[in-house]
This record gives C-alpha cells, sequence and structure tokens, in this order.
C-alpha cells in the first residue's frame, strides 16, 4: 500500500450541478498559516465563495477536511472538520466530528473536499483515490440515518449521511458519521438542499506516515501519559463521559433550568453521567483513535443506546425540566435517526413551552411533562403543523410569533447548557463566538466555574481570556485532535500543576496573560511539526502556533463580517442581560458592553466589531 | 423577578426654591395693600372687586407639610412666612369697608372667591424669576383661575403695577408687557411711592 | 396647496387625539396631567440606555415639591417589547397599587407601557385574546408618554407591537404627550438620523396620500416643516436640546398623522426590510426613502402642494412656479432624507445586506401592501439601494 | 415655523366632514358603545327644520332617546340641571348637540352632570373638577363659524350670581364633530358673511397672539385660506354646497387653532361690545379685526405679514416686499369686508355705526365708547394679547372702528 509522509495536500472539489470533480493542491504558504482542518477549510471556502449567496442554494459550498494529525495514530486524533455557510444563522458555520468518515477520506489519499453546485435527483457520492462517483439516492432518500448508513458503508470504510431532518431542510440538521455527528449549524439542511444524501469513502488506500518517526512516537507517548495521568481526561470523563458535568454545573449554579430561569435543580443528580454509568450499565463506544474515550453506549431498558451527551441532558433535560434518563436517551437516539442537533432542538422546545406558557403558541407541550415531546421532535424533522416553524429555529419562530427575549440563540444558534449568568468570561464567549452561541469557541468556564481558576464575576481580564482560549482551540480545531486533550494539555505541564489553584486565581484576576502562560501548550504544535518535518523552536514555534489560531479566528469573523455581521449581533438573549437566576440571590446578569469593548481593542476589530485593515493585513489576510 | 429592585420613590423637596418663593409671596402680599393706598391706578382696580372678598395666589400642591397637628406647634412668624405647614400661599382679604389686608399664608377656616394657583413650583419660578411675564405665564398654562376670571384679570393688572414699583426697570422690564411710559406714570411719582411701599411694607 | 373644490368634494374623518405639552419645564407640568386624569401613583416604563443617561433622575426631579408618589421605576427594557417582562411590569403596578402609566422613552418602552396598561386595565395574564382579535375594551388606565430622543414612529398610534405582533384599538392611544427639552437629546447622531428617517417617512406618506384631507396636512405640516429647519442639526449636534426638541415634536405629529393616513409603501417595505435583516427599521427607512420618492417621481401619481410648501415653507413655496410644486416637493423631500447620510450607511450593501434576501422581501412587502403596490416595484426600489444610485 | 418656548396643544375630537357626514352618526355611536341619544337643541335650530334633517338622515340606525329643544340664547345652569333630568328619565348614554355655541356649552354642561351624577352643575364648579370620562358627545355645528366644537370650556351662566361659570376640562371636549354642509344651507347671506368672518378672526389671532404654536399656525393658515378662497362664492351664490363645506371646515380648523392657542384684543372689544350692546360676536368680529391687527404691528409686524399668504394666495405673497406685507393683510381684510357689504345689500356692517339692531336703530351710540373702553379689563383676552391692552389704548381703536377710518399710527 502507497505510504505518504507528512500529509497529501489534495483537496477534491465536486461540481453536483454538473456532476463533475476536479483535483486542486493545497498551497504549502496556506499549510503554513492554516494548519490545516478547520483554518484550511475557511480558506478554501474564503477563496471561492462570494458574500451573500443563499445558503441553501446551489452556490454555498461545503467543506469537509480533515488535518495533519488524522491517521497518524496521534491520540485523539480521529477527527475532521466541516465548514459552509449556514442556513440557520446565515454566517458561517464550522463543526467537528469524530466519526470513521475522516479517516477513510484521508486514508482514500484526499486531504479534503468541497461540495458546491444542487444534484438535479437525490444522489449519494463514493470517493476512492481516483475520484468520485454520483450514484443515485433513490433506495435510501427518506431512510433515517442509522439505516442508510449501512447502505453506504457496503462501499467504504466511513460514510456520512443525512436523515429526514436533512432531506426536509430542517434548519439545524446535522450529518452522522458512525455515531458521531457534525452537529451545529444546519450542515444536514446544506446536504438536502443539494439533494446529497451521504458520502462514502473507501479509505485503506494509503498510509500516512510522520516524517519525523521517532521525534513523534516520543510526543506521542508523553501526551498519552499525561492524559492518563488528568483527573479529567482519565477520571471522570473516560468513566462518566462529558455527563459528568451535570453534578459540577448544578453546583456552580451554571446548568440551564426552565429556559434558563434556574441556574440548578435538585433533582439534576438523577441525570448525572455517574448515575447513567451504573444505571445503564455503560460501556465505550468512541471515536478511533482515542485515549479518553467520553463516547458511551449503555442497555436501556433492554437495548443497548448511547448515552446522551451533556449539551443533550442539558436541553433536552433540565433545561425541560425533566429528570428521566430514559426519556432524555429515547429523544437523544430519536434526533440521532432523523438527523438533528439536540442542542438547537432543546432551545428551540424550550422556547416553545414557554412561548406555549405565556400565549404566544398553542402546543401542547409544558414544563417538566415529556407529553407530547417526541411526537413533537417527529413532526419537527418531517416538517408538519407548526412543526414547520420549529424546525426554522428559534430565531425565526420567535421572530414570527414573538417571544425574542426568552429565545435562547445567539447569531441564530441556540445557546449549549452553561448559563453563563455564573460565568461571565463565558458570556463574552457566546456573544463573539464566530459561529453564534457556541460554549467550544472558547471554554473560559472551566476555568471560572469548574476548576476555580478565576472568579466568574471578575472582569478585567476576562476580554484577554476569551481570546486567548479561542485562538488556542480554533488552531487545535486545525490540527485537528479533540478538544478534551486540552484538560491534559493545559493542565498537566509542571509551571501550573505545581501553582497551587488560589495563586492561579489571582493571578488570573490581576495578570491573566501571565497565569495563562503558565499552560505550555507545546504538544500540539510539537506533534504536527514532528508530521510535517518541520523543526520545532521551543515556545516560539508555540506563539506561531497560538498566531495560526488567531488568524483562522480573525477569517471567519472577517468572513461573518461580510455577511453583514457587527457589533449589534455580537450580544446576548435579553434574559441574560436583564433577569437574574432563581437560585441566584444577588441576581447577576451579564454585564456584556464593558467586556466587548475591551475585547475589540486587543482583537484589533474597530467600534463595530469589523476587524481592521490593519489587524488583517498583520495576520496575512487578504482584503476581498 | 424580585420587586426590590424597582423601589417606590418618594419624592423630596426643593428648600431654596420654596424659601424664595416664599419671600416674594410674602413681600408682594405686603406690598400690594400699600400700593392700593398710594397708586391711583391700583386703587381704582381695586375698587372695580366686591367688598368682602379674599383672594389667594398658591402654589400647587396645596397640602400640610409638615402634618397640621406638627404645623399647629410651629411659631406664627414661621407659619404666616408660608415656609412650612401650608405649602406657599398669599392671601389678601378685602374687608367690608373695601380696604385691603395681607393675611398671611394659613388657609385655615377661610373661604376664596378667587384663587389663583401655580401648577408646580418651577411654573411659579419662571414667573417669579422674570423669565416668563405674567401674561406669558397666563398663556403657557403656569397657572389655573379657579373664580370669577375678570377678577383674576384685574388682580393681574395690579400684580403688574406693583412690580413696576417693587422691581428695578431693568428687571421689571421682563415682568410686564409694557413699562408704564411717562405719561401713564411719571418718574419722580414712581420713585416716591416707590419707596413708601418699601418703607410700609416692611415696618408694619 | 389645491383649490378648495378638489380638497372638499369627499368626505374625511380625522382624528388626533393625544394632548401635547412640549417646552420648558414641561416636565414639571406632570403632576398637574396625572391629577387632571385623578392619578396620584404612575409606574414609570423606561429602557435601561435611558437610565444610563441619567433621565430617570431628571424625571424624578420633576416631581419634587408635588403629591406624587412614584410606584416604581421598571428599567430593564432594552430593545424589544416582550410579553414576558409585560407581565413582570403589571405585576410591579398591582402590587405598588398604581393608578397610571408614565413612560419615559420611545419605541419599545412605549410598546410596553400599551401592553402593561393592556394587561392592568383588563385584568389578563397574556394578550393571546387580543392576538386572536378579541376587542380592547377600554377605557384604559392614563398613559403618558415622556418621549426620549429614539422614537419608532408608533408612539401616538392607536397601535402597539408587542413580540412582533400589532395589535390596534381605538383605546391605545396614549393621553398625553410631554416633550422637554431635557429628556428628548439623542444618544448618538445615528439614533437622531433613525428617528427622523421614520418621521420624515411618515409626514410624507400622510403628505402624499390619495385622498386629501385638510386636517390631516395640517397635521403634517409642522412635522415635516420642522424635520426641514432641525433635523440635520440634530444629527450634527444630539445633545442640542432646541433642535433635539423638534425633531421629538416631529416625530409625535408625524406619528399622529400616519395614524390617520395608514402606512404608505416606503414604510411597508422598511417594515418587511427590517424583520428580514434584523437591521433597525429606522436605518431601513433612511436607506430606502430617497429611492422610494424617486420612484413616485417617475409614476404619474398626482402629488399636491401642501408637500412642497411644508418642506419649502411660505417663502420657499410663494417662490416657485405653480406648476413645478408637486415635482420641487418631491425633489427636496429626497434631498433632505440624502442629507441623513452623514450618520446612515449610504446603501444597503454598505450596509451588508445578503443580497439573497432582497427578493423575499418584495414579495412579503407586496403581500403585506394589500395591493397597492406590487413586489417588482419593491424590488426595483431595493435593487437601487442596494446599490444606492437612485 | 419655529418652536415656541413652550406650547401645549389637544383637540382630542374626532371630525367627520362631508356632504353626507351625518348619515355616518350611527356607525361612530355605535363605535363608541352608544344607542340612545339625546338630541339637545334650541327653537331657532328646531324652526329650520335642521333637528328634523339630523333625525332624517340618522335613519332607524338608533333610536333617540329624547329632544330637548328648549335651550335659551344665554342658557344658564338651571337649563343645564333641566336637561340632565330628561336625560335621566329617558335612559339615554349619549348626546347629540345641534346648534351654534349656546346650545354646545349647554350640552357639555349635561354632559357632565349626565355622566357624573349629582343633580346639579354647580357641584361641578372650578378647575379641575372633571377628571373622569364623560359620556359620549356628539356636536353638529349649524353656523360655520364659533368653531366652540372643538373648544374644551363650557361657559354657563349662573343669574343668581350674576356671573358666567368656566368648565374648563378636557374631558369637555367633544367626542364627535360631525360637519354637514347641508346644516349651514339655510343661513342667510349677513349671518354666513359675520359667522365666516367671526372663524377668520379666530384663526387670524389664533396666528399672532402670545401662544401661537406650528401646529395652531398650521391650521390657522388653511382656516383661513378657505375662508377667502369660499366667503364670497357662498354669500353669492347660497346653494353652493362645496363652499359651504368648505367654510364649515374652515369655521372648524380656526376652532382647533384658536382653543389652543389664546384670542386677543379683538375677542377683547368683541365680547365687551357684545355684552354691553348686544352685537353679534361675528359682526364684531369683522369690524375689529382690521384693527386688531393694526393695533399689533409694534410687536408682530412679521407674523402679520405672512397672513398675506393665505388670504391673497401664494403668487400675490411672492410679489409683495416683505415691508408691505402686513399693510398689504390689513387691506385685503378691509376690502374684504367692502365687497361683503355690497354682497349683503348692506346687511354687513364696515364700522360700529353701522350696525343697527331690528328696530333699525344704531346699536352702539358714540357716547357709549368711554365705557366699553373701561369695560375691556374685565375681559381675559386681554392677557394674551401681544402688545399691552388699556382702557386709554381701547378708546382710539374704538373710536376709530366707529368712524370706520383706518387706526394709522
Amino acid at each position: 500500500m502507497k505510504t505518504i509522509a507528512g500529509s497529501n495536500n489534495r483537496i477534491l472539489e465536486i461540481n453536483l450541478s454538473t456532476q463533475q470533480f476536479h483535483e486542486s493542491a493545497i498551497d504549502p504558504r496556506d499549510r503554513e498559516l492554516y494548519l490545516g482542518g478547520k483554518g484550511l477549510g475557511l480558506k478554501l471556502l474564503y477563496d471561492r465563495m462570494t458574500p451573500g449567496v443563499d445558503p441553501l442554494g446551489e452556490h454555498n459550498m461545503l467543506a469537509l477536511c480533515t488535518g495533519v494529525l488524522m491517521a497518524t495514530g496521534a491520540p485523539c486524533s480521529g477527527r475532521f472538520e466541516a465548514v459552509t455557510k449556514s442556513p440557520l444563522t446565515g454566517i458561517m458555520a464550522t463543526a467537528s466530528c469524530g466519526g470513521p468518515f475522516g479517516m477513510a477520506l484521508k486514508t482514500s489519499g484526499w486531504d479534503g473536499l468541497i461540495l458546491t453546485g444542487k444534484a438535479a435527483a437525490p444522489t449519494y457520492l463514493v470517493i476512492d483515490s481516483q475520484g468520485v462517483q454520483f450514484k443515485a439516492a433513490d433506495g435510501i432518500w427518506g431512510q433515517d440515518t442509522e439505516a442508510a448508513q449501512e447502505k453506504l458503508l457496503e462501499e467504504g470504510k466511513g460514510a456520512i449521511v443525512i436523515g429526514q431532518a436533512g432531506e426536509n431542510l430542517v434548519r439545524f440538521a446535522n450529518i452522522r458519521s458512525g455515531h458521531r455527528f457534525l452537529g451545529r449549524g444546519g450542515m444536514g439542511a446544506v446536504l438536502g438542499a443539494k439533494s446529497l444524501k451521504g458520502i462514502v469513502a473507501k479509505g485503506g488506500e494509503v498510509r500516512i506516515a510522520p516524517i519525523h518517526k521517532e521525534r513523534f512516537s516520543k510526543i506521542n507517548k508523553r501526551l498519552g501519559r499525561s492524559i492518563n495521568r488528568n483527573p479529567v481526561t482519565s477520571g471522570s470523563f473516560r468513566y462518566y463521559g462529558t455527563n459528568a458535568n451535570v453534578h459540577l454545573s448544578n453546583a456552580a449554579g451554571i446548568l440551564p433550568v426552565r429556559n434558563f430561569t434556574g441556574g440548578s435543580h435538585g433533582e439534576a443528580h438523577k441525570v448525572s453521567g455517574e448515575t447513567m454509568a451504573e444505571q445503564f450499565k455503560t460501556t465505550w463506544d468512541t471515536c478511533k483513535p482515542c485515549l479518553i474515550k467520553c463516547g458511551h453506549r449503555g442497555t436501556i431498558n433492554g437495548q443497548s443506546r448511547p448515552i446522551p451527551e451533556y449539551e443533550t441532558v442539558g436541553l433536552l433535560g433540565t433545561n425541560l425540566e425533566i429528570f428521566d434518563p430514559v426519556v432524555i436517551s429515547e429523544w437523544n437516539e430519536l434526533c440521532g435517526q432523523y438527523g438533528m442537533d439536540t442542542i438547537t432542538l432543546g432551545g428551540t422546545l424550550a422556547w416553545a413551552m414557554e412561548a406555549t406558557e405565556k400565549g404566544l403558541i398553542q402546543t401542547d407541550l409544558k414544563f417538566g411533562s415529556p407529553q407530547g415531546v417526541s411526537e413533537m421532535i417527529a413532526r419537527i424533522a418531517l416538517g408538519q403543523g407548526i412543526g414547520q416553524d420549529l424546525a426554522m429555529g428559534s430565531r425565526w419562530a420567535s421572530k414570527k410569533y414573538g417571544g425574542e427575549d426568552f429565545a435562547m440563540h445567539v447569531k441564530g444558534l441556540e445557546l449549549p447548557a452553561y448559563d453563563p449568568r455564573g460565568a461571565v468570561g463565558q458570556g463574552l464567549a457566546y456573544a463573539t463566538a464566530n459561529r453564534g452561541g457556541c460554549h467550544l469557541s472558547a471554554y473560559v468556564l472551566a476555568l471560572e466555574a469548574f476548576f476555580g481558576m478565576a472568579d466568574p464575576y471578575a472582569l478585567r481580564w476576562k476580554p484577554y481570556m476569551v481570546k486567548f482560549f479561542e485562538d488556542v482551540y480554533a488552531a487545535v480545531n486545525s490540527l485537528h485532535i479533540c478538544h478534551f486533550t486540552a484538560f491534559a494539555v493545559e493542565l498537566e505541564p509542571l509551571l501550573i500543576k505545581l501553582s497551587p489553584t488560589f495563586v492561579v486565581k489571582i493571578l488570573n484576576q490581576n495578570l491573566s496573560p501571565l497565569a495563562l502562560n503558565l499552560m505550555d501548550l507545546s504538544f500540539w504544535p510539537e506533534l504536527w511539526h514532528a508530521i510535517l518535518g518541520k523543526r520545532y523552536i521551543p515556545y516560539l514555534s508555540m506563539l506561531k502556533f497560538r498566531k495560526a489560531g488567531e488568524r483562522v479566528h480573525v477569517l471567519e469573523r472577517y468572513m461573518n463580517t461580510r455577511e453583514g455581521i457587527s457589533k449589534k449581533d455580537d450580544t446576548l438573549p435579553r434574559r441574560l442581560l436583564t433577569e437574574g437566576r432563581r437560585c441566584d440571590s444577588e441576581q447577576h446578569t451579564v454585564p456584556l458592553e464593558p467586556m466587548l469593548e475591551k475585547y475589540y481593542k486587543i482583537r484589533g476589530y474597530d467600534a463595530d466589531g469589523i476587524p481592521t485593515p490593519r489587524t488583517l493585513q498583520k495576520l496575512g489576510i487578504a482584503v476581498k | 423577578m424580585n420587586t426590590s429592585r424597582y423601589p417606590e420613590i418618594k419624592p423630596g423637596q426643593k428648600w431654596i426654591k420654596r424659601f424664595y418663593l416664599a419671600i416674594m409671596l410674602w413681600t408682594v402680599g405686603k406690598a400690594i395693600p400699600v400700593a392700593a393706598k398710594v397708586d391711583k391706578e391700583v386703587k381704582k382696580e381695586i375698587d372695580k372687586l366686591p367688598n368682602n372678598f379674599t383672594l389667594r395666589l398658591m402654589v400647587l400642591p396645596e397640602r400640610a407639610f409638615p402634618p397640621f397637628f406638627y404645623a399647629k406647634m410651629l411659631p406664627a412668624f414661621v407659619a404666616d412666612k408660608g415656609l412650612l405647614p401650608y405649602g406657599l400661599q398669599m392671601i389678601l382679604h378685602k374687608d367690608k369697608e373695601g380696604k385691603l389686608h395681607y393675611q398671611g399664608a394659613d388657609p385655615r377656616g377661610k373661604k376664596f372667591d378667587l384663587s389663583m394657583a401655580f401648577k408646580s413650583l418651577e411654573a411659579a419660578m419662571m414667573v417669579f424669576t422674570f423669565r416668563e411675564s405674567s401674561p406669558t405665564g397666563y398663556a403657557h398654562d403656569r397657572f389655573v383661575v379657579e373664580g370669577y376670571l375678570p377678577n383674576a384679570t384685574i388682580f393681574m393688572r395690579v400684580l403688574d403695577i406693583v412690580q413696576v414699583y417693587l422691581l428695578p426697570k431693568l428687571i421689571a422690564r421682563l415682568a410686564v408687557k409694557r413699562y408704564p411710559s411717562w405719561s401713564e406714570m411719571s418718574p419722580l411719582k414712581k420713585h416716591i411711592n416707590r419707596i413708601i411701599i418699601y418703607v410700609r411694607a416692611f415696618t408694619f | 396647496m389645491n383649490p378648495t373644490s378638489t380638497q372638499t368634494t369627499e368626505n374625511f374623518e380625522f382624528l388626533f387625539y393625544p394632548k401635547v405639552v412640549s417646552g420648558q419645564c414641561a416636565l414639571e407640568n406632570l403632576p398637574t396631567e396625572l391629577a387632571g386624569n385623578d392619578a396620584q401613583k404612575p409606574l414609570v416604563i423606561t429602557s435601561q440606555a435611558v437610565a444610563r443617561n441619567g433621565l430617570t433622575k431628571i424625571l424624578v426631579k420633576a416631581f419634587y415639591d408635588s403629591a406624587v408618589v412614584i410606584g416604581a421605576i421598571y428599567d430593564p427594557v432594552l430593545d424589544y417589547a416582550g410579553i414576558s417582562q409585560a407581565q413582570q411590569a403589571a405585576r410591579l403596578f398591582s402590587e405598588r397599587g398604581c393608578d397610571a402609566i408614565i413612560a419615559l422613552g420611545g419605541g419599545p418602552v412605549v410598546a410596553l407601557a400599551k401592553a402593561v396598561n393592556v394587561l392592568v386595565s383588563e385584568r389578563q395574564a397574556t394578550l393571546q385574546p387580543y392576538y386572536n382579535g378579541t376587542p380592547i375594551a377600554g377605557p384604559l388606565k392614563p398613559l403618558i408618554v415622556v418621549p426620549s430622543g429614539a422614537s419608532d414612529g408608533q408612539e401616538a398610534m392607536p397601535a402597539m407591537t408587542v413580540d412582533n405582533r400589532a395589535i390596534a384599538s381605538e383605546s391605545l392611544y396614549p393621553g398625553v404627550f410631554v416633550l422637554d427639552g431635557r429628556v428628548t437629546i439623542g444618544d448618538s447622531p445615528s439614533c437622531v438620523a433613525e428617528s427622523g428617517a421614520i418621521a420624515l417617512a411618515q409626514a410624507f406618506t400622510a403628505l402624499t396620500m390619495e385622498a386629501p384631507n385638510p386636517m390631516i396636512d395640517a397635521l403634517a405640516h409642522p412635522s415635516l416643516d420642522l424635520l426641514a429647519r432641525y433635523l440635520l442639526p440634530a444629527v450634527r449636534r444630539p445633545k442640542d436640546k432646541a433642535a433635539g426638541l423638534a425633531v421629538a415634536n416631529a416625530a409625535v405629529l408625524a406619528s399622529a398623522a400616519c395614524a390617520n393616513s395608514g402606512t404608505g409603501s416606503v414604510f411597508v417595505l422598511g417594515e418587511a426590510l427590517a424583520a428580514a435583516t434584523g437591521v433597525s427599521l429606522g436605518k431601513c427607512l433612511g436607506i430606502l426613502l430617497p429611492f422610494a420618492i424617486g420612484a413616485l417621481r417617475q409614476s404619474s401619481r398626482p402629488v399636491r402642494d401642501a408637500l412642497c410648501l411644508a418642506v419649502a415653507g411660505l417663502e420657499g413655496f410663494a417662490a416657485i412656479p405653480a406648476q413645478e410644486r408637486p415635482n420641487k416637493g418631491l425633489e427636496m423631500a429626497a434631498a433632505l432624507a440624502r442629507e441623513l447620510k452623514v450618520a446612515l450607511p449610504a446603501s444597503l450593501q454598505a450596509l451588508r445586506v445578503q443580497h439573497h434576501l432582497l427578493d423575499p422581501v418584495a414579495q412579503a412587502a407586496a403581500q403585506k401592501s394589500a395591493g397597492r403596490f406590487t413586489a417588482a416595484e419593491c424590488r426595483a426600489i431595493l435593487g437601487r439601494a442596494w446599490e444606492a444610485n437612485a | 415655523m419655529l418652536l415656541p418656548s413652550f406650547y401645549d396643544f389637544c383637540c382630542r375630537v374626532r371630525t367627520l366632514s362631508g356632504i353626507n357626514a351625518l348619515e355616518q352618526i350611527p356607525m361612530q355611536l355605535g363605535r363608541m358603545h352608544a344607542s340612545h341619544p339625546m338630541i339637545v337643541s334650541d327653537k331657532g335650530v328646531g324652526a329650520a327644520g335642521l333637528i328634523d334633517k339630523v333625525i332624517q338622515a340618522l335613519g332607524d340606525g338608533l333610536k333617540i332617546g329624547a329632544v330637548y329643544d328648549q335651550v335659551p340664547v344665554d342658557s344658564d345652569y338651571k337649563v343645564v340641571d333641566d336637561a340632565a333630568k330628561v336625560y335621566r328619565r329617558n335612559g339615554c348614554d349619549a348626546i347629540i348637540a345641534i346648534g351654534g355655541g349656546s346650545v354646545i356649552d349647554t350640552a357639555k354642561g349635561v354632559n357632565i352632570v349626565a355622566s357624573l351624577g349629582g343633580d346639579t352643575l354647580l357641584a361641578y364648579e372650578g378647575f379641575g373638577a372633571v377628571k373622569h370620562p364623560l359620556r359620549p358627545l356628539v356636536v353638529v355645528p349649524t353656523t360655520a363659524g364659533t368653531g366652540s366644537e372643538m373648544t374644551l370650556v363650557a361657559v354657563i351662566a349662573d343669574p343668581d350670581r350674576k356671573i358666567k361659570m368656566l368648565f374648563p376640562s378636557y374631558f369637555l371636549l367633544p367626542d364627535l364633530a360631525v360637519i354637514d354642509p347641508r346644516m349651514t344651507l339655510t343661513l342667510p347671506d349677513f349671518l354666513t358673511a359675520s359667522t365666516a368672518m367671526d372663524a377668520m378672526t379666530h384663526a387670524c389671532e389664533a396666528y399672532f397672539c402670545l401662544e401661537k404654536n406650528p401646529l395652531s399656525d398650521s391650521f390657522a393658515l388653511r382656516a383661513i385660506q378657505l375662508i377667502s378662497q369660499n366667503l364670497l362664492n357662498v354669500v353669492k351664490t347660497p346653494g353652493d354646497l362645496h363652499g359651504r363645506l368648505a367654510l364649515a371646515n374652515a369655521s372648524a380648523m380656526a376652532g382647533i387653532a384658536f382653543s389652543n392657542s389664546m384670542v386677543g384684543m379683538v375677542h377683547n372689544l368683541g365680547h365687551t361690545v357684545g355684552a354691553l350692546c348686544h352685537v353679534p360676536h361675528g359682526v364684531a368680529m369683522s369690524i375689529f379685526l382690521p384693527y386688531g391687527l393694526e393695533y399689533n404691528l409694534g410687536k408682530s409686524a412679521d407674523v402679520i405679514g405672512e397672513l398675506l399668504f393665505p388670504l391673497a394666495g401664494p403668487e400675490a405673497f411672492h410679489a409683495t416686499p416683505k415691508k408691505e406685507r402686513p399693510a398689504k393683510v390689513i387691506a385685503h381684510l378691509r376690502q374684504m369686508n367692502e365687497a361683503l357689504h355690497a354682497a349683503t345689500q348692506g346687511k354687513h356692517p364696515r364700522c360700529l355705526k353701522e350696525i343697527t339692531g331690528r328696530d333699525g336703530a344704531q346699536l352702539v351710540p358714540r357716547t357709549l365708547l368711554p365705557v366699553i373702553a373701561e369695560a375691556i379689563m374685565l375681559d381675559g383676552a386681554r392677557l394674551t394679547n401681544p402688545e399691552e391692552f388699556l382702557p386709554a389704548d381701547a378708546l382710539p381703536v374704538l373710536e376709530r372702528a366707529w368712524e370706520g377710518m383706518p387706526l394709522g399710527h
């Protein structure tokens, strides 16, 4: 089998309208500046797409990109990135997934592919090292994700598929690969609009080998060790999954309850990872390769089902005041079959429940009762009755029916299951996250609410912290490696490990840059350099790596501003700005304005939140 | 929502302005009866009013502050200045013989044939700091008239003349529509009357 | 103005309900106005922005030396009037035993105040019955509006937009407008320009409606006249009290005139655009107005001299030859609208409105206009506004 | 149109105007949840057959509760109480007033007692006594002049105390003013002339007196224009419905204007001669108006000059240099009076001495002028005149007005 050293730098460009494809190479300079994965995907679309196109029109493009680490055996590296213009938010959306498709694509000899155009009839693609075959999907069109995927996998090692939700253009339909999902931003609808049911990659045609083998394996081992040492990655997440956060959030008062009016709830323990682990006898079911193993399955009512993730539990559970793990996992399964994002769905359902309560719409949904929820999920996926409106997401629905002040979304993307009124830094992160209400853009709340490494209410250095993590995670998504390695990479190095928490906390409040620089991020850039056989200069290369992250983030921001995003959109749901939580006697709200102004300054945006030409030029982004 | 975030607000008092107005009202109140004696114009106007006639000039709202039973304890010389207890008032009474008396600021047990009330402290300030002449004030609805309107016009005419006496020309110009010319009031007479009015108003 | 023969052939109806109190220490009239409506304890509803500018303090000062107690100042309103805040305010109202409502601010604040008024006067928990078409019985509690610099043109209308849904009813007229230079100052040039644009659009609509109505003209005339004089200075210096007060006056009159004349094409189009893009109505109208006027000039629709008289003033109007007046009026109105460019983006493109939205917007507008104009016309206006060439 | 330092404006009267406006009353009343109105009017109106016209126009849309047509020329509170009793006895729920100033004022009074309870109007004397919405009040003016359908004050006499009681309250504004030319169709030419000039005076004084504001100006301008464009035609061809309607609209708009910006010395003099010599209001107005303008030239010449625009039309306005405009305005008005005098075969007097009662005797003997001059002090309109106005100033004005000579300076 052919072996490729480093990365094969081939991009497959597919036009569905003309059923033609051609190959293009990745410019080495882009590889330097944008690393791969998310960064590269954005750059490719930035070069090819004009602003203002209809996300569901044929001119919208969808890029699927793997990173340099893929298929090298680096820990938790089995992830690929999808980039497109989202039908839910109308701006750029990026999503990351740990399904087998990435590996298959890469081992078919492609670093990524770009979809454009619109197929005349339902189609699916088969990809191998030679290129693409366009096949009629009549047989599988209309089937749910599981069945469709089974069918496709007969022709390759990894596939992505959409379910009925995607076909019916549900604005938050997602794409499935294995048991993992390209969750957010409604990418399923984009495929649906292109009447593309799925893509299967043959895989196993080429082998990828790092250029500096021994250095690579050395770092690999070290990283592996620290992952196994870290209490989160080798403890709570490994045994209870992300669900382990339920307890932490509940304690910190940032667990969404009753459409973000609560903050914590007495029954929360019923749906925590710990409870589920022993109630459902969970086993592992993860991305490959992975060391953390946060994904779990369990036997629920006699049948084996995936255990819902924390976000799912938070938004389909506590946020609807439902504390029954069984129904939550049922709905989770349902969403998986239809191919819908559980976060957006949960947020939209919560809105629907409150809107019903306030007499804005008539449904039989009610907080705290599972009655009619699964029916509503079906109606949304299949676009029946009011389901059609809810299928557009809470922003659209609240525009039509009212209740915008309790539609919990940012830029149209519903908030995940952390209430920023207990961690104001996260509030800023939500407001400035490029794709909308997203916690993975900068996971500041871990420091604020979980590890006690920063005061949740101190404003002074929050903008800096948010910028720091935005840059880092943008870079991480471009490698591409799992976010959760961050726990190990950031917290295991000696300096930070030895310095007591309260010191870090004090530092973070008064001189955050110092505190954050205690975190030595060198693992990630070292892996990348080793694979591509580049010379690694301690610290400087790490700064370069962070710089690349900044570049990726600002590029995405710039692309969004071309779609009309500006300061007016960098805000939070009005509820978070005006109302206190029930659990909080001081009735904290998020003081966004001051943080935002400071953030723009250090980001190099102008007062309206648009990146200044100078900033772009400094980062080597060509102004268009 | 905890309602304590939105407290109830009891508006306070603008003491200095109250004090200023009290002094003004008191001065005018003392001056008018005297003017009625010395100036034939004023006398002529006053005569048009029916006998046994009580009128007042006041600032809304009419309310006891502090409440009456405290007010009773206050010495008369405070009460009469209209400083505290009964809001700001100036009460004039024309007795059976047609003589005019200043009756302080205590409205209790009196029945008013005519009362002119400024809508608010600021409205009164507009007029009594001569930013608005009394006709302009009337046109701008700064005060409301209760009773027979012609009497009110008479009283306002009287006010105009008295202002001319009390104030230096520079200010009086602002207070009246047309400053009396030679024909209407010779400067000599004016100054003499002015002195008399001042002396008698502030002595007894 | 036209010869009377055409002015009075058809029947007309006219109502300018609210009382207007404007000028020096107008705020101090509030206690009297309340007393005149037999109210002693108002609930003040206002927005965070207004509170931040310290206007609530000025309002409280105005109640000094009066018998009035302020039940509460409810100030978390942002840029949106929704039922949840209405319910909270209604709760305050009844807990404190208030008997009147003062809305300090414009747009959503007034809408919210109206909603609260309906909730407390009609003893309802939600507005659902009215969405379903139940008429508001009325009469409601006294509602006094103290406009700030920002207006959305609905203040003086017998309607409210709560949760993006319009409810219309005679009883939704505010009783009194109290305009005071201390309050009507604008936040920023753009905010003044936006409310100016809205007022401009409304006054223009009223003065160019087909069925002539001397009283509506008489109402819209001072509005446009004031705008022509004061709008630009107010935009240049938002803190200028005199100019701000004049623009606020114009806004109230325009809104009242619009309540009589009905919303015009440009207004419907602007609303549709704002709804689709999330850009504020003022910005949309500011951009659209010149092009809408341009479209009207090309169409053969007759335009009355009233427009010209209002924007040119007596002297100017008299100086223009009779037959040129209608056209000149449109010209000057368009010029006035174009002057707003100093504070507003020049084109929809500059505003980065996504091009693929224009068609749906045009359709939505045409549909809402109930056949008064076609999607094609709207699309043409939008197209020109997008590239900004008149 | 500059913004004054302070103004307030209110005319919350729904105005219905048109050739067949009357027919819409039932619908409008239904809107106000009223179905059972009482008609208040006076004998004259009844004699002219206007009441029947209205009732006929109402059709069977709604049932008339009662018809009270006993309102005298200057009505007092006894009449009001009496009418209120009728209202109650017949269980009415609204009032339709058909007539001129006195009828409308009475109707307002009746509405107070009928809506707020009690059995006499005296209970509600004084400022701010009426602070609650009243029952629907519909007003159908039958003289295109007084404009009292737009005023918020009810003036009602108290014969015992020999005073006029004022009831000012925004709740006294009628809910509906119906302007239908059929109501003024039968007006004889000289009355048409004087009432129209009354409206003209309202508008002019509203335009130059102290409380002028942009709104009142705008209404005044349009009123003046309508009158100057239509009056002569209507006097010459009384049957001209459109002209009648125009005048009626003008009178309403003048009413809106002057009820929000006070009137001045013209009304001051008018009221006084009216009270002392029973000179018809309109007549007095048309005579004193030029003098009022002339007298105030000193303080507000520019404003008066602007009146030329609506009076003589934009072209003439443009043709006249700014300085000469005020004189032109006054001349124009004088000449208008002349024209009316001619058109009414001298029934429309041009000066005080021409005013004669039914018996043909002079109503204003020259000897009375000094008394009148003194009496002007009793009227409130004095205060809102831009220029100070005292008996000493009034006498020359009166004498000139008696002779019919211009004032001159």
